[in-house]
């Protein structure tokens, strides 16, 4: 069996990272959505900073995946926050409804 | 050096807002509404005394909590800009935001927290750092951009900013993690001690995800669709925020990044710079025309402006960054201008934002009309507003550097894009007039004056300016 | 004063009488009168001075005089005037027109008279410092500076169609001076400063000299203007109020010229010379173009407008032929037609002023109510025909003398357009002032007052006295020329050398 | 004194021109007549002084006019003796014509004007005369052409004037092209353009070759041709022709000093002026005579079937324009002077006359409204009869009797037919000058017979007869009633009858009626005689081979009866077409309807040139302006390049669709072009 | 043992991924996202990133998710319509989803680190420590003023969900603490003398 490296983790991470991307495109419904997928990014970008600090012994790479874990929590907050005001005003929560503003 | 010593020598600013904005919170949430003309008026004092400590402060340029940030000329010539753009933004605010009925004490401290995350990224030195700055900047001003929560397009106006903000910090954190994995550092020094001219493609991939996610805060195109929207959207003294500031502070660490970081890929990134720069430019004009709704306008207009700062950027010289910080200081005082002007557009006691409804501006306001008119000379570079120099200082080093295609560009952009500078000098001039404005605050008119004095006079007596630019530029080299 | 020199005083004291109107508020009769009058004592006082500059200028002399140098934003761009024999004829032109300008607009203008002065004197400052610039940087923002007001006269106080006129103005002239800018850029780089009299003794390299040459080309071009850019300025100069068609006429497409003379020739020699076939074939072009256009306009400012395209024809023309009459006939064509043109829009503008419009078709027989007012028509359009003995002579013959010299087929295309002309200018002049006056809405029409002869007296007098001895002008460029067409020559011969030794 | 010839007119112009209306109608003709006269008499003495006492001179005048690199102009005043005929001619005729038109003018409100635009064009045709380098006389050769515009045009509501002053401005302009490209050529050449130094330096450039054009030509014919083209304008040759008959719009005093005595002939003065650059120009030379010859003839044609008075004494100067370039073509530039002293004469005389004579008819200028004259206005007939004499050349060969035009003219066959020996050219102007004699005497009588002779086919009382200013397009226009149609009702000319002219009209006649018949005979032996050398000195030029006055003397005798024999066939075959058989001349109209028209309507040139020239000008302008400025300039340039971006424009501003997966695609496409850019294309 | 562990983790990761982004109901792609964050979980584990492991279930699949699932229930959304209009975009974005995938696996696959990059580790894993203790060491001391931002981080979002979502309903009763506690019986209590027999 393949020793599982560093590629390894940086494959998943991609794809990770592309699904996350991809969700933000083609959902075309739900807002909520959009914010998960920004969470599999994160997630992702997370995998590729333990990878890191992993293969080069570096602590650091942990630290900042912290920090990111953290920002990402208030992230989410702010994010649902305003989701919900944008509800209260419109009643939907359709990515397709967001298009008021344009042009 | 202590701790201490260093929070007292290279960190006082931002100490001090911190301070204050836990000191604010305390008297907002003691008080409640009562306190909001107060927290206001203590958050531009706050400000002030940042902008002091940083305008006397005597030490030395130091790398400070183990290279977490960086306190050199640079970072503080461009925090004195943002600090004075931040300063001007609350200003501007307090008229609107008690007519709109949204004066509340979280709006200027937010406003604070946003700007001490626009200083902790203009010192950034590690890409840790550089994360945490920018995402206190932007939480903030997500916020601040959906304020009016009644209203649905200032919540769509947030919402959109926030998914795609969201979006280009995943890049940049993305971008981010492989320039760390490939360095083995997060430090800026460390990175670019390690990076070479041959860099593998992984680090080009690290470089380009970053400069996307910072491109995206400095609205460079193709990272600036959520502009126009969330200017258009946003309460307008925080789309002035937005337009001042936060760019402000996006180009600051943008300059940083690419310079500090990347002393040795100067001609990788180079030829993303110009990329963007030339969408930029080229898209900030073409896009404006088609706008009616001035803050729309303003918005496409600050695209095409940051073209140009990308302009100075892509000669990846002294002179460049010189130029970058000219450049800077005009555009804020032009935005603020432009943006004053905006918020004395008011009919009736409704905010109007069509161009259309400037018509006749001249003979109802003749001042208001003149200086809005000046300030969009500057915006479209005519000599010898202020915005000429900054155009000057930007395309002169981007001529040394042998990129006369992107000057080139730039200058025939920059006279389409003065096609819609001079339509609305031509609304407000030439047309027949429409119903004339409300009085607007004392405030906001001075505002406007202010910055409009400024750049038409800035030719009388540039030495300061020029120096401490130069000094600026110089830190960085 | 301020350690400044007179240069620097002629540039910034329109804008002092600027600020005084700025103070003046309120639309009644008193402090209109004291707008009108404060901004006619300053162009007369900078006129005063200009004099003085006169005094002391030593037209034997190819050197910049009266220089002041001041360090103002570092390197690279300094605060330095001077004049020289290519500018100073320029500067007296400016300020000796202002004043009629003034007197031109004193009841023709009625609404927003203090901002119609003070765009009038802030353009006088900018014309004045344009031509007494010696920083490249420092013209530039001169130069384009001019834009503004120019914009403003156009936009506000104009005609019909007067925006598409000002923005059609604006954006043509910006877009050809911005890629004069870059070529300022460039020079820079290249030079290591921005101070023209050391740029003019800079050789550059014959393939950048091309490139800047096109660049500054462009802006010129525009300005002048040359054949096929010319389209903005029939419609700028329609829309434009009288006093804006003659600063326009008279100074601002001047820029253009003394652009090519100060820069493009001496600094790209190599480039001129690799162009001129191409300036010769816009020229001829432009004169006998414009001129059959002119032929058919029934607008009789967009007439005057073409022919002043096509007098513009016979000064690139002259210019490039790089022979002493080539290019002193074409500074004394810009002089000339400076007034002569600037004179003739004020006619129109005095006929514009009793009957509002301009068509040729609502004028004729003008002669029999207005005498004085057809012989002064006469005299300039005989002038703009080329009349010997008027100064629309000298120039032309000149410049066609050094273009046979150096050209005959450009001479030979070149002189049809004194046939042209003559009939453009002859039939203009027969279908507004000849023939039975037998509109009604003419009947009642008069003659002109006491200011508008103050106006056209001088005017006249200067048209004859330069026709007939036309040194004082010739004399001031004679040194400048000389030494122009030396340094031309020896740069040209140094490249030839050059070329030999490899 | 020089000086004084010259300026003072200028002085008369201004006086009348800028005071006229302060200083009344009488002052302003009383001043510029009188100094017109005392100018004349200084001409005269100068005449003597110069042509039967010392040289030529150059009187420095205002100083240097202009200096550039090598051309150096100055104002400078040249004077020797074809300056001094020349003064003679301009001042006499000119101070006469001022006299004349006191009278004939007096209706007129404007005459301060009008005597202010004669003091100003004699002004500048003495310029002209006394012009020391060719841009001077360039000067004045404008200058005349202005007054010549403003007298044309002097009657500016009507607009077959103001018609006429332009087309004449404009022809001639088309010669000065030519004049000014031939100064600049002689300025290349000889790097002066002062006569001096010009005729100094052409010697050495005979047979020089130079580039021009396109072509290697010799350098001096091309110079002559230019400049020849000039004289053509002027001088009304052949091509050039069209606007001399059309001037006759003027008043008819401008018609007989501008239009026949003086300014006409300035292309002859011209040519004679730079006999040294002609001498060594022969293939010009040969120019000259075919054009000279074929106006001759042409002229005498179309003159034969002309019905306004003027027109045909305007033919008549056209054709005898032709005698005299034939004359200076052959190498006899004393015999083109000469005829044009003569011709100043008596065609003046005959301009006058008619003048007079359209006075009395209460200007009314078409002869078939004339006839029987000669009882009305006997002293007016006597001088047109003299005139007529004179221009038809009325002598008797080999003897000193004649009238002046005939001493010249046929000095002029006669020479024509010296030089033909070695020119065909000559030939062919020897021939075309003796047909043209005859037809000259064939439309002169006809002239006189109409108008003098007969019945008067229209009543005098036509109300439109009497229209003062009468005009052949008026009798289709009739409704075109002249505003001072009232005020000449009421001065008193109720009786509509024939009347003599007052004796301010007379007493030039008179005058003029007396060079008209001695001026030759004086005159003969300084132009063609045996005092050539002493009188002209170095004024004119002719190389050593040019032996004309000799060959001219020995010509066949029957030479020298053949104009005899044309003038009184010409009068004969007119004696009998207008006053022994009336109606022939209707009837060989008939017989020959084609020819008729084709000479009525002046060979069609105007028609020839409107057709070809006018329109396609007019109709190119307006391509030019809507389809090249409109069109292509503005289409492509500025009205098409903001069309370009207001569509990109609205292209940019759809690609901003409000969605936010749109927003964050364009993002992803951003990033994924800049990573497969770097991926494709390595990372440097 | 650790490459079994890998796939497991990684594909059910990278499935439950794509059900995220793909479900129809999105409560359903909450309950996925828990899925995948305790995957991700695994993944670091694997790595020795305990403390890193444990935070993510904390607070993501604690906090995060939770949040996620409560907006979902509390906004009630119509989930029946929301799948149309997905096909219509699918190929560009796929094609581009493609060629950034292809690219950024490539950049994987020949990932190689500098080679100075792992002296350059400015935090090196000591085996005897254990991960929570490393990262407490260099979080309240080298990284203690990222710390401190981060709380700053936290209270900005704090302020920005309070001042968005709260609302002051008017007519909602609250209590009052302060009014509670400051209260008196004198203020309160209201002593009457009622008379006897006369009722109040």
């Amino acid at each position: 069996m393949v020793t599982i490296g560093l590629t390894h983790y940086l494959v998943v991470a991609a794809i990770l990272f592309t699904l996350g991307i991809a969700g933000i495109i083609l959902n075309r419904k739900n807002i909520i959505v959009i914010l998960m997928s920004v969470e599999l990014i994160l997630l992702s970008v997370n995998l590729n900073f333990v990878a890191f600090s992993a293969e080069l012994s570096d602590l650091t790479g942990q630290v900042f995946a912290l920090f990111v874990l953290t920002v990402a929590a208030a992230e989410a907050a702010i994010g649902l926050a305003i989701l919900v005001t944008f509800y209260r005003n419109r009643g939907s929560i359709a990515v397709d409804d967001i298009n008021s503003l344009k042009g | 050096m202590p701790f201490f010593t260093q929070l007292a020598h290279h960190f006082l600013p931002e100490v001090i807002l911190a301070a204050g904005v836990l000191a604010l919170i305390l008297i907002g949430a003691w008080r409640g509404e009562r306190a909001n003309a107060l927290v206001s008026e203590s958050a531009v004092g706050v400000m002030g005394l940042a902008l002091l400590a940083i305008v006397l402060s005597s030490h030395s340029d130091a790398s400070v909590f183990d290279g977490a940030y960086v306190d050199d000329a640079f970072s503080r010539f461009v925090k004195v800009v943002t600090l004075v753009a931040s300063m001007v933004t609350i200003l501007l605010s307090t008229d609107f935001m008690r007519r709109a009925h949204l004066d509340k004490f979280e709006y200027p401290i937010l406003i604070l927290l946003a700007t001490l995350g626009m200083l902790l990224l203009i010192s950034a030195d590690n890409l840790i750092a550089l994360y945490l700055g920018l995402e206190l900047m932007s939480l903030a001003l997500y916020v601040v951009a959906a304020f009016a929560r009644d209203d649905v397009r200032a919540s769509e106006a947030g919402l959109k900013y926030f998914v795609l903000g969201a979006l280009s910090s995943g890049m940049m954190l993305y971008g981010a993690s492989l320039l760390y994995g490939f360095a083995g550092t997060i430090s800026f020094t460390g990175i670019a001690a390690v990076v070479s001219g041959s860099a593998p493609i992984g680090v080009v991939f690290g470089l380009v995800f970053v400069l996307a996610g910072l491109a995206f805060k400095m609205s460079a195109a193709p990272f600036h669709m959520w502009t126009p929207d969330v200017y258009e959207g946003a309460p307008t003294p925080v789309s002035a925020f937005f337009a001042s500031s936060a760019k402000v502070a996006a180009v600051a660490i943008m300059v940083r990044v690419t310079l500090t970081a990347f002393p040795a890929m100067t001609s990788q990134w180079r030829q993303i710079v110009v990329f963007l720069a030339i969408v930029s430019t080229l898209l900030g004009a073409f896009a404006a025309i088609g706008q009616t709704n001035i803050k729309r306008l303003m918005a496409y207009s600050s695209i095409g402006h940051m073209g140009f700062v990308l302009i100075g950027l892509a000669a990846a010289s002294e002179e460049g960054v010189r130029g970058i910080a000219i450049y800077l200081v005009m555009y804020s005082a032009m935005t603020l201008g432009a943006f004053a002007a905006i918020l004395t557009m008011r009919v009736d006691g409704k905010p109007v934002e069509n161009i259309s409804d400037l018509a006749g501006l001249s003979r109802s306001r003749s001042a208001t009309a003149f200086f809005l008119a000046m300030l969009m000379f500057s915006l479209a570079g005519i000599p010898p507003l202020g915005g000429f120099f900054a155009k000057y200082y930007v395309l002169l080093p981007a001529v040394q550097a042998g990129l006369y295609p992107l000057a080139v560009i730039g200058v025939l952009a920059s006279a389409v894009g003065a096609f819609y500078y001079l339509r609305i000098v031509k609304v407000m001039y030439f047309d027949e007039p429409a119903p004339v404005f409300d009085p607007s605050s004392r405030t906001v008119g001075g505002i406007l004056a202010l910055s409009t004095i400024f750049l038409l006079f800035f030719w009388v007596y540039p030495a300061p300016l020029m120096d401490a630019a130069s000094a600026a530029a110089k830190s960085l080299f | 004063m301020f350690g400044f020199g007179i240069l620097s005083g002629l540039t910034f004291l329109p804008l002092v009488g600027a600020a005084f109107i700025l103070t003046q508020r309120g639309d009644n009769e008193s402090s209109l009168r004291n707008i009108r009058w404060a901004a006619l004592l300053t162009t007369v006082a900078v006129f005063v001075l200009s004099m003085v500059g006169w005094q002391r200028f030593d037209p034997s002399s190819a050197a910049f005089q009266l220089v002041e140098e001041k360090s103002w934003f570092g390197s690279g761009l300094v605060y330095k005037l001077g004049v020289d024999g290519f500018s100073m004829p320029f500067v007296l032109l400016t300020t000796f027109l202002m004043p009629f300008s003034i007197l031109a607009s004193w009841e023709s203008v009625t609404k927003r008279v203090a901002e119609y002065m003070v765009a009038f004197l802030v353009l006088e400052a900018l014309m004045i410092g344009v031509f007494c610039a010696l920083d490249l940087v420092l013209f530039y923002l001169f130069f384009e500076g001019g834009l503004i007001p120019m914009f403003l006269i156009i936009g506000i106080w104009g005609g019909k169609r007067r925006v598409y006129a000002s923005f059609k103005f604006f954006l043509y002239t910006l877009v050809g001076s911005l890629l004069m800018l870059i070529a300022i850029l460039a020079m820079y780089n290249q030079a290591g400063t921005t101070d023209i009299s050391v740029l003019l003794t800079t050789h550059f390299p014959p393939r950048m000299q091309t490139w800047l040459w096109l660049a500054f080309f462009a802006s010129f071009a525009v300005k002048l203007p040359m054949w096929p850019f010319h389209t903005w300025l029939p419609d700028a100069h329609v829309e434009a109020p009288t006093a804006g068609s003659v600063i326009l006429a008279a100074i601002l497409l001047k820029m253009g010229g003394y652009g090519f003379i100060r820069f493009s020739l001496p600094m790209f020699p190599d480039a001129s010379v690799q162009f001129t076939p191409l300036v010769y074939a816009l020229s001829v072009i432009a004169i006998v173009y414009t001129s059959l256009v002119a032929l058919v306009q029934d607008d009789i400012k967009k007439l005057i407008a073409y022919s002043s395209v096509a007098h513009m024809g016979f000064v690139t023309m002259g210019l490039f032929t790089m022979n002493p009459q080539g290019v002193q006939g074409a500074m004394f064509l810009m002089i000339s037609h400076g007034f002569v043109s600037g004179a003739l829009f004020l006619c129109v503008g005095v006929i514009y002023d009793r009957m509002h419009t301009r068509e040729i078709a609502a004028y004729g027989g003008l002669v029999n109510r207005m005498p004085i007012y057809a012989f002064a028509f006469m005299v300039f359009t005989m002038a703009n025909v080329g009349l010997p003995g008027t100064s629309g002579f000298v120039g032309e013959f000149l410049t066609l003398v050094g273009a046979f010299n150096a050209n005959s087929w450009v001479a030979l295309f070149a002189t049809t357009g004194v046939i042209l002309s003559a009939a453009y200018a002859l039939y203009l002049y027969r279908r507004v002032v000849f023939g039975a006056l037998e509109k009604a809405s003419l009947a009642s029409i008069t003659d002109l007052s006491a200011r508008e002869v103050a106006i056209f007296a001088p005017l006249i007098a200067l048209t004859i006295f330069y026709g007939v001895r036309p040194e004082p002008v010739l004399d001031a460029s004679a040194a400048s020329v000389v030494n122009l067409l030396q340094s031309h020559s020896a740069l040209l011969d140094a490249v030839k050398l050059a070329a030999a030794s490899h | 004194m020089i000086q004084a010839i010259v300026f003072l007119p200028l002085l008369g112009f201004l006086i009348a021109g800028a005071l006229g209306r302060s200083i009344g109608v009488r002052a302003s003709e009383f001043v510029t007549t009188s100094l017109l006269f005392a100018a004349a008499a200084m001409s005269w003495v100068v005449f003597f002084n110069i042509g039967l006492g010392e040289g030529h001179a150059s009187v420095p005048l205002l100083g240097n006019w202009f200096t550039s690199g090598a051309l150096k102009v100055d104002w400078s005043l040249r004077l020797d003796t074809l300056t001094a005929v020349m003064l003679v001619v301009v001042n006499t005729v000119s101070s006469l014509v001022h006299l004349y038109s006191i009278g004939y003018m007096h209706e007129d409100p404007h005459r301060p004007r009008f005597f202010a635009y004669l003091s100003l064009f004699t002004f500048a045709m003495l310029m002209l005369v006394t012009a020391d380098n060719l841009l001077q006389m360039f000067f004045g050769w404008e200058g005349v052409g202005l007054a010549s515009y403003l007298l044309i045009g002097f009657w500016y509501e009507k607009p077959s004037a103001c018609a006429a002053a332009i087309k004449a401005f404009v022809v001639n302009r088309v010669g000065d092209f030519g004049f000014a490209l031939g100064i600049f050529l002689v300025f290349r050449l000889t790097q002066s353009v002062t006569f001096d130094e010009v005729f100094a330096n052409v010697p050495g450039l005979e047979g020089n070759v130079i580039h021009v054009f396109g072509l290697d030509v010799d350098s001096l014919t091309v110079a002559a041709l230019l400049l020849f083209m000039g004289a053509m304008g002027k001088s009304a040759q052949f091509f050039l022709h069209t606007w001399l008959p059309d001037a006759m719009e003027g008043p008819t005093p401008v018609s007989a000093l501008i239009h026949a005595a003086t300014m006409v002939t300035a292309g002859v003065f011209m040519v004679a002026r730079l006999s040294p650059i002609f001498e060594y120009a022969p293939d010009a030379l040969t120019f000259v005579t075919v054009i000279g010859a074929t106006t001759a003839f042409f002229a005498a044609t179309v003159g034969l079937v002309q019905n306004d008075i003027k027109r045909v004494i305007a033919y008549s100067t056209c054709s005898q324009l032709g005698y005299m370039f034939v004359a200076e073509g052959v190498g006899g530039y004393s015999l083109g002077v000469f005829h044009l002293f003569t011709h100043a004469f008596f065609k003046a005389l005959l301009f006058l006359g008619a003048g007079s004579v359209i006075h009395a008819m209460h200007h009314e200028q078409d002869m078939r409204n004339m006839g029987g004259l000669r009882k009305d206005i006997p002293f007016t007939f006597a001088m047109m009869t003299i005139g007529t004499l004179s221009l038809t050349g009325f002598g008797i060969p080999h003897t000193e009797l004649g009238f002046a035009g005939f001493f010249s003219k046929d000095a002029i066959i006669e020479a024509a037919f010296a030089a033909s020996a070695h020119s065909k050219a000559a030939m062919y102007g020897f021939i075309a000058t003796v047909v043209a004699a005859g037809l000259t005497s064939f439309y002169s009588w006809r002239l006189v017979f109409m108008t003098f002779f007969g019945t008067r086919a229209v009543p005098a009382e036509d109300p439109h007869a009497h229209d003062p200013h009468a005009h052949v397009l008026f009798h289709e226009h009739p409704e075109e009633a002249e505003p001072h149609h009232e005020e000449h009702a009421e001065h008193g000319h109720g009786g509509h009858a024939p009347h003599e002219s007052p004796l301010v009209m007379l007493v030039p006649l008179a005058v003029l009626a007396t060079g008209a018949v001695v001026a030759g005979f004086m005159l003969e032996r300084y132009f063609a005689g045996h005092a050539y050398g002493e009188f002209w000195k170095e004024a004119l030029f002719t190389r050593e081979r040019n032996h004309l006055l000799h060959a001219m003397h020995e010509i066949p005798s029957w030479v020298s009866f053949m104009p005899f024999g044309m003038m009184v066939g010409g009068f004969l075959v007119s004696l009998y077409v207008y006053i022994l058989k009336p109606g022939t001349a209707q009837a060989l109209a008939a017989a020959f309807p084609r020819l008729y028209q084709f000479l009525l309507n002046k060979w069609y040139f105007d028609e020839l040139y409107d057709y070809l020239l006018v329109r396609p000008t007019f109709a190119l302008g307006r391509l030019l302006w809507k389809g090249g400025d409109g069109r292509i300039i503005d289409g492509l340039g500025p009205d098409g390049v903001a069309a370009r971006v207001t569509d990109g424009s609205r292209l940019v501003v759809r690609l901003q669709t409000g969605y936010i997966y749109h927003y964050a695609f364009a993002m992803l496409i951003g990033v994924a072009a800049v990573i497969s850019w770097f991926v494709a294309g390595g990372t440097r | 043992m650790a490459a079994v562990f890998f796939y497991l983790f990684s594909v059910v990761l990278i499935a439950s991924a794509f059900v995220v982004i793909t479900a129809r109901n999105p409560v359903h792609s909450v309950l996925f996202l828990i899925l995948a964050f305790c995957n991700g979980a695994g993944l670091f584990l694997l790595q020795g990133a305990e403390f890193l492991a444990m935070i993510l279930i904390v607070v993501y699949v604690g906090a995060v998710a939770v949040l996620f699932l409560f907006v979902v229930m509390m906004l009630d959304v119509d989930f029946a319509e929301l799948k149309q209009g997905f096909q219509k975009y699918l190929p560009a974005g796929a094609a581009v989803g493609a060629v950034v995938l292809f690219e950024l696996a490539f950049v994987a696959v020949n990932w190689q680190s500098a080679p100075t990059a792992h002296e350059a580790a400015a935090v090196p894993i000591l085996a005897q420590v254990t991960n929570t203790a490393a990262l407490g060491e260099v979080l309240y001391t080298k990284y203690v003023i990222f710390s401190q931002v981060s709380a700053l981080v936290l209270l900005t979002a704090m302020i920005g969900a309070i001042v968005l979502t709260l609302r002051h309903r008017p007519n909602v009763k609250r209590q009052n603490i302060e009014e509670q506690n400051s209260r008196t019986a004198k203020s309160v209590v209201e002593l009457k003398k009622v008379p006897s027999r006369a009722g109040v």
